[in-house]
């Protein structure tokens, strides 16, 4: 008797967990989509769960900062006055889920631009976002092969990565010497580091022991790699992951008893590693220059903003800065081009939209122009030493070109 | 040679992480045979809470971990009783996909309240050693040390105490232990409790020599799985064998192969040893 | 003629024997018992014959075939079939699809022939289903053929059991102790099963625990004590064989302990 | 036994109509196509996991890494080596076959837990090797542009609907083979198995050899979802082999209903739309979407399609039984009475002490051998 009506809550239970699934999915289903005809969403796929979650959230700060600061100042396209919206999904840094987001956001939404900070997904979206759909994509990578790629709907914010390697090499070698170690992470964007690191080293005259790239993110303690990396009696180690596990890595180093400079790849940056290790295990290491170094017009104005936003304690990075600059960019460009849902003449009317942007979202080197292939750059491209008294000195850095 | 002998020491620190990691899911694998997925999360969050209890409250640093060990065994219980305990006649299957639930639940849950960003534990045990030439950190000696007591007191308590007794009559007989009158849905949550104040442990001791995150749990998630299936479920030395050899291969291929072979080494010595001792290191053999 | 030949089988589980220096050999038409206390090794010994366990010692042999070390696929194949002590039928499965079960043996079609759906799959869905419900009725248990295996009571899933095993198509059937659990009055429509059985083509090697029912059913009764034999005989020798006696009452004495 | 009258036949095609009509509703929603296209390349393996799983009832954690071998396959040979798509997929699907064979062969020969974790190993394996390998690969960075399908002038596959028919016929081969498999003595085989391995063996049944086949075939079916997906995608990295994916496929099947029909088409479905649904949500999706997932496995643990078909069989079952019992009541009425406790009435004969003796003998072999 028991059982049986044991077995009949449980069906019961059953069937209420499953209408209450059916309930939401049709209550969800019917708030989507307002009818307002002047809000144009801004579409945002990146990692916000799982191990890429700091860097998503990064850069969903400065898009939401900008998308603030914008709709204060009043956006007008064709005379109509225009409410930008941020729509963010997640993918959880899988290519295919950022794309399948992508386009969601384009069929559902009509964003005629979105947001991919990570290069598997943008390459992913890059098979999808000029054909059938149309809509820009808003490249947040150091990759050159997005631009690579010849996709007309394409925006690369961020410097090309392989322009630092050459100067990166050179400080360094000037600090410390000729023999090299490779500690970076295993990531898509570490291996390519990797080896633009290795060639630049090397045209340099150095030389360069083995290979001792770990993944960052699945390695327990650091102390085994960075001992390997030291046994080769390094002047120089190449690093570079997130942030704080760089710092860390660095530390190790230096507690191991490491004397001489660090490479430090772009994922890092010198300012935010500072918050987890002490200054004195950064020093004399060439990286790229921290947001709060710039002298920009609107610098001063945006650090102030963001801590507001993001708290004192959090370190404002050029994930946040860069995306800020890039929807205001597209925001002139809809006004340009007098169109909020033509990607095609969005991306024409970014050369001359330029020139335009207003001085207050210049704020970690703002391009005054944009490749034919789509790739925004900034004239007066600077990385930084931080050198023995733990000052910033800045490094200028030529940048390559986009070809293969 | 010094740095066979650094390398050694490093190996012999990150066994450590992987037994103290280890002994919890030995416990509730071997006893209960519930693949607990998310062992790997209740590490994380015994972290995050020995880290607000030593940062945000400002208690001295073993009482942090102390009181995070007995949250997260309450952690631990409610677990037992809101999930395994409903599927406890079903198979593997189940506690396996409710369990990857419970963890992007945890995870979720960690980043809504400590958000996504990186964060680094400090310890009061600072300094180093030199022992022939190689460094190694006060720390990781305690994580060694730790690894090495927490088991021998696990093991002696299963030996004398009446809780441990009864863990290991269900061990052994399942059946036979409901008989005799042991309360297998007591031994449950006793079970997952322990094994979460034990990772709660490990992870206070772990994390300043690593960093905070939501998704720490998940790189030790996989390993620790390999270390307990190596030594044979439910056995205590296998657990402490299997970490420390596992991590001294690992650090060992990583320095004289590549880091690449280091960090697939775990698991192709677990196909190697499973294709020829299909039971694991330590289980008794069993005839046919 | 000799259907089961063993001569001299041994089993060492971990310097232990479980059985040691066995013979016997299961005449064709007859009925042969295995009996012997508890732990005497006859399990052990049906484990060995059906192949479940690889002998350490001595042959057997089937019509004439040596099987010392075939898989219990092969033995099945080759017209053993055996059933378990405690019950043992697929729970969540109706009778007629446990005893289907048994028909896998005989099923020469394969995933192809099912998808496709030839001829052949069809002829065979066919004959497996006729054997399967024939096997039933001679077992007696086709009224429940469509009542879940767990729903039925203990005498049906032991006739099942039988069921399910015939339909491998046998002459030769091991019988763990079939009546085991079945209520006292019900074990003589049970024997008569079994008695039945020959009469079918199958001979039937047997171990059991209630005597009455052994020593009325069989042909030729084996008594093994720790692995070895102790006699061996038609039914009324072994029951004024002073050694048997001796075993039994010892064992007896030690229950009462 | 008319199939026409069947219930679960009936709903099973009702699914398979509903989801091969939705081109009507979405064909311009490339969005919902995407989805639902990349959802049935995951029910595909998913089919597979059902023939090793839900079948045979072995816990296989490497389905993933099958996943990643098919997807791999077609992208690099379509793209490096400039195969058209056919024989890149057809190459992809025998080597997966192969892989699984031989990885069967050694994994097979664990139990259980065991099992479980073998092959969660070799799974990741796979990943490492897809991750790290980068000469061959390309690693993280991923394989692009990968071909389309050649539709050899007849249909073009660039056509987000054309795709959506190409993995529907090809899901529709792999329901019409599970639906063959479960109810020929294949599918009665590999049940065996999974209800008993020691009964099965004790009925000939060929449980080495008959696990190894099924080892492979859902490998198999892993590989031609996994080389769909990449041709669906366009772009894979190695997530399309990770350890995410297996998990993925499990609790699919899961929610779906093991060793059923239907269920890996429904299960896989109905999570990609509760996943797709809470995308709002963003990080903390899972907070929502994790509850639900533990709820679906603690109150509905056969799935959807054995929580609805556990009605419908009971009920046809009970109508059959008792049609069964009305017609025969002149074979046989042994089974009818059961009274009395079993061992109540023991003659005190010489047996007697045989059978007491025998209280607690182990029965099955393997409950004997494990002392």
């Amino acid at each position: 008797m028991n059982s049986v009506s044991r077995s009949r809550r449980r069906r019961l239970s059953a069937a209420a967990v499953l209408g209450a699934i059916a309930l939401t999915a049709t209550a969800c289903g019917g708030g989507g989509g307002s009818g307002e005809g002047d809000t144009v969403v801004i579409g945002y796929t990146g990692p916000l769960s799982g191990g890429g979650a700091a860097y998503g959230e990064n850069v969903k700060i400065g898009l939401e900062m900008a998308i603030d600061d914008l709709n204060a100042d009043g956006v007008e396209v064709d005379g109509n006055p225009v409410t930008l919206e941020l729509k963010s999904l997640d993918d959880k840094y899988a290519p295919s889920t950022a794309a399948s987001n992508a386009q969601r956001l384009a069929d559902q939404d009509k964003a005629p631009v979105v947001v991919s900070p990570n290069a598997g997904a943008i390459k992913a979206i890059q098979q999808i976002n000029s054909g059938r759909s149309n809509f820009l994509v808003s490249a947040y990578t150091s990759d050159p092969a997005i631009v690579q790629a010849d996709n007309p709907l394409t925006m690369m914010i961020p410097p090309n990565f392989e322009s630092y390697a050459e100067e990166f090499s050179e400080t360094a070698m000037e600090h410390g010497g000729k023999k090299l170690a490779l500690l970076g992470t295993q990531s898509e964007y570490g291996q390519q580091w990797t080896k633009s690191i290795k060639d630049a080293w090397s045209e340099a005259g150095g030389k360069i022991g083995g290979d001792n790239s770990v993944d960052y993110a699945t390695v327990s303690d650091f102390a085994g790699p960075v001992s390997k990396a030291l046994s080769e009696k390094p002047d120089a180690i190449f690093v570079g992951g997130p942030s704080q596990p760089t710092a860390l890595i660095m530390e190790e180093a230096r507690k191991q008893g490491f004397k001489g400079s660090f490479l430090v790849m772009d994922q890092a940056k010198l300012d935010e590693m500072a918050t987890v290790t002490k200054l004195d295990n950064l020093k004399n290491s060439v990286g790229v220059l921290p947001v709060s170094e710039y002298e920009d017009p609107g610098t001063e104005d945006f650090l102030k903003k963001f801590a507001e936003k993001a708290g004192e304690k959090k370190v404002p990075t050029s994930e946040t800065a860069l995306n800020y600059q890039g929807i205001a960019i597209i925001a002139k460009a809809m006004e340009a081009a007098g169109t909020t849902d033509d990607p095609e003449k969005i991306r024409e009317a970014i050369s001359e939209a330029l020139p335009d942007v207003d001085d207050k979202y210049k704020v970690n080197g703002f391009p005054d122009e944009i490749t034919e292939q789509g790739h925004l750059l900034n004239p007066n491209l600077e990385a930084t030493f931080l050198n023995e008294d733990g000052k910033y000195t800045k490094v200028p850095i030529e940048q390559v070109s986009d070809e293969k | 040679m010094t740095l066979f002998i650094q390398q050694l020491f490093n190996g012999l620190a990150l066994g450590g992480v992987y037994c103290l990691a280890a002994i919890g899911l030995t416990l509730v694998f071997g006893v209960l045979r519930i693949p607990n997925l998310a062992h790997g999360a209740l590490y994380m969050l015994g972290a995050y809470i020995t880290y607000f209890f030593l940062t945000t409250v400002g208690v001295p640093y073993i009482a942090a971990i102390g009181i995070a060990a007995i949250m997260l065994f309450i952690v631990g219980v409610g677990l037992e009783r809101l999930v395994f305990h409903p599927l406890r006649n079903s198979p593997h299957t189940h506690h396996m996909i409710a369990a990857v639930g419970a963890m992007f639940f945890f995870q979720a849950l960690a980043q809504a309240i400590w958000g996504a960003d990186f964060r680094r534990m400090d310890t009061p045990i600072t300094g180093e050693l030199r022992i022939l030439g190689a460094e190694i950190s006060a720390q990781r000696i305690v994580i060694i040390v730790t690894a090495v007591i927490v088991l021998a007191l696990l093991a002696l308590f299963i030996k004398r105490s009446i809780h441990g007794q009864t863990i290991e009559a269900i061990e052994q007989d399942r059946v036979g232990a409901s008989l005799v009158g042991i309360n297998p849905s007591m031994v449950s949550m006793l079970t997952l409790g322990l094994s979460a104040l034990l990772a709660t442990i490990a992870a206070g001791l772990v994390a300043p020599i690593n960093l905070l995150s939501p998704t720490m749990g998940d790189a030790l998630n996989l390993k620790v799985f390999a270390i307990i299936i190596l030594g044979g479920l439910g056995s205590l030395p296998g657990a402490i064998v299997g970490g420390f050899a596992l991590a001294i291969a690992e650090t060992m291929t990583a320095t004289y192969i590549s880091s690449a072979v280091g960090e697939a080494v775990a698991f192709i010595v677990l196909v190697a040893v499973l294709a020829i001792k299909p039971n694991g290191l330590f289980t008794k053999a069993v005839q046919r | 003629m000799t259907m089961l030949e063993i001569r001299d089988l041994g089993k060492r589980f971990g310097g232990l024997d479980a059985v040691k220096d066995v013979s016997l050999d299961v005449e064709e038409g007859q009925i042969t018992a295995v009996i012997g206390p508890n732990g005497a090794g006859k399990s052990t010994l049906f484990n060995l014959v059906h192949g479940f366990y690889r002998p350490t010692a001595g042959t057997i042999s089937f019509k004439g075939e040596d099987i010392t070390h075939s898989s219990p696929h092969r033995t099945v194949a080759g017209g053993i079939a055996r059933t378990f002590q405690t019950t043992n039928l697929f729970d969540d499965s109706t009778l007629l699809e446990n005893v289907l079960a048994g028909r896998i043996v005989r099923s020469k079609s394969n995933v192809f022939d099912a998808v496709f759906h030839t001829p052949r799959h069809r002829r065979e869905s066919r004959i497996n289903e006729d054997k399967a419900m024939e096997a039933l009725e001679f077992c007696g248990v086709a009224e429940h053929r469509h009542d879940l295996a767990s729903n039925v009571p203990q005498e049906v899933q032991k006739r099942t059991a039988v069921a399910m095993a015939l339909a491998t198509e046998p002459e030769l059937l091991l019988l763990d102790e079939p009546a085991g659990g079945i209520p006292e009055e019900e074990t003589v429509d049970f024997g008569n099963l079994i008695r039945s059985l020959p009469q079918r083509g199958v001979s039937v090697l047997l171990v059991e625990h209630k005597m009455t029912m052994i020593m009325d059913l069989a042909d030729t009764i084996l008594v093994l004590d720790h692995g070895q034999k102790l006699a061996l005989g038609a039914p009324a020798e072994i029951q004024t064989n002073p050694d048997v006696i001796r075993a039994y009452l010892g064992s007896t004495a030690q229950e009462e302990n | 036994m008319n199939a026409m009258k069947n219930p679960r036949i009936i709903g099973t095609t009702a699914v398979i109509l509903l989801l091969g009509l939705t081109p009507l509703a979405f064909a311009q929603e490339n969005y919902a196509m995407r989805v639902i296209t990349v959802g049935m390349c995951a029910a595909i393996a998913v089919y597979g996991l059902n023939i090793i799983l839900g079948f045979t009832g072995q816990l296989n954690l490497a389905q993933g890494g099958f996943f990643g071998i098919g997807a791999y396959g077609v992208g690099l040979l379509t793209t490096d080596y400039d195969w058209s798509f056919w024989a890149a997929f057809v190459v992809s699907v025998i080597g997966t076959a192969v892989i699984g064979y031989l990885c069967g062969l050694i994994a097979l020969r664990t139990k259980d837990e065991y099992f479980a974790i073998f092959t969660m190993a070799i799974g990741f394996i796979i990943f490492l090797v897809i991750s790290r390998w980068e000469p061959v690969t390309h690693a993280h960075s991923g394989v692009n542009n990968v071909k389309f399908p050649e539709g050899g002038g007849l249909v073009d596959f660039e056509s987000p609907v054309a795709m959506f028919y190409l993995v529907f016929a090809i899901l529709l081969i792999c329901v019409y083979t599970t639906y063959a498999i479960r109810r020929s003595s294949v599918g009665r085989t590999l049940l065996t198995i999974r209800t008993s391995e020691d009964l099965a063996d004790a009925i000939g049944v060929r449980v080495g050899f008959s696990k190894q086949l099924a080892f492979a075939a859902s490998a198999v079916f892993g590989g031609v979802g996994g080389g769909l997906y990449a041709t669906v995608v366009g772009f894979i990295g190695p997530d399309a082999a990770s350890i995410d994916k297996t998990f993925e496929f499990l609790m699919f099947i899961l929610v779906g209903g093991m060793g059923t029909v239907a269920g890996p088409l429904l299960g896989s479905m109905i999570v990609t739309f509760l996943f797709e649904l809470f995308q709002d949500f963003q990080a903390y999706r899972f907070i929502v979407l994790g509850p639900i997932i533990v709820a679906l496995v603690i109150f509905a643990p056969r799935g959807i399609v054995g929580y609805l078909g556990g009605f419908v069989d009971k009920r046809s079952r009970r109508r059959r039984a008792e049609a069964a019992r009305g017609a025969d009541d002149d074979l046989d009425s042994t089974g009818a009475s059961t009274s009395g406790g079993a061992g109540d009435h023991r003659a005190r004969n010489l047996a007697d002490g045989i059978e007491s003796g025998a209280g607690r003998t182990g029965g099955t072999p393997s409950s004997e051998e494990t002392k």
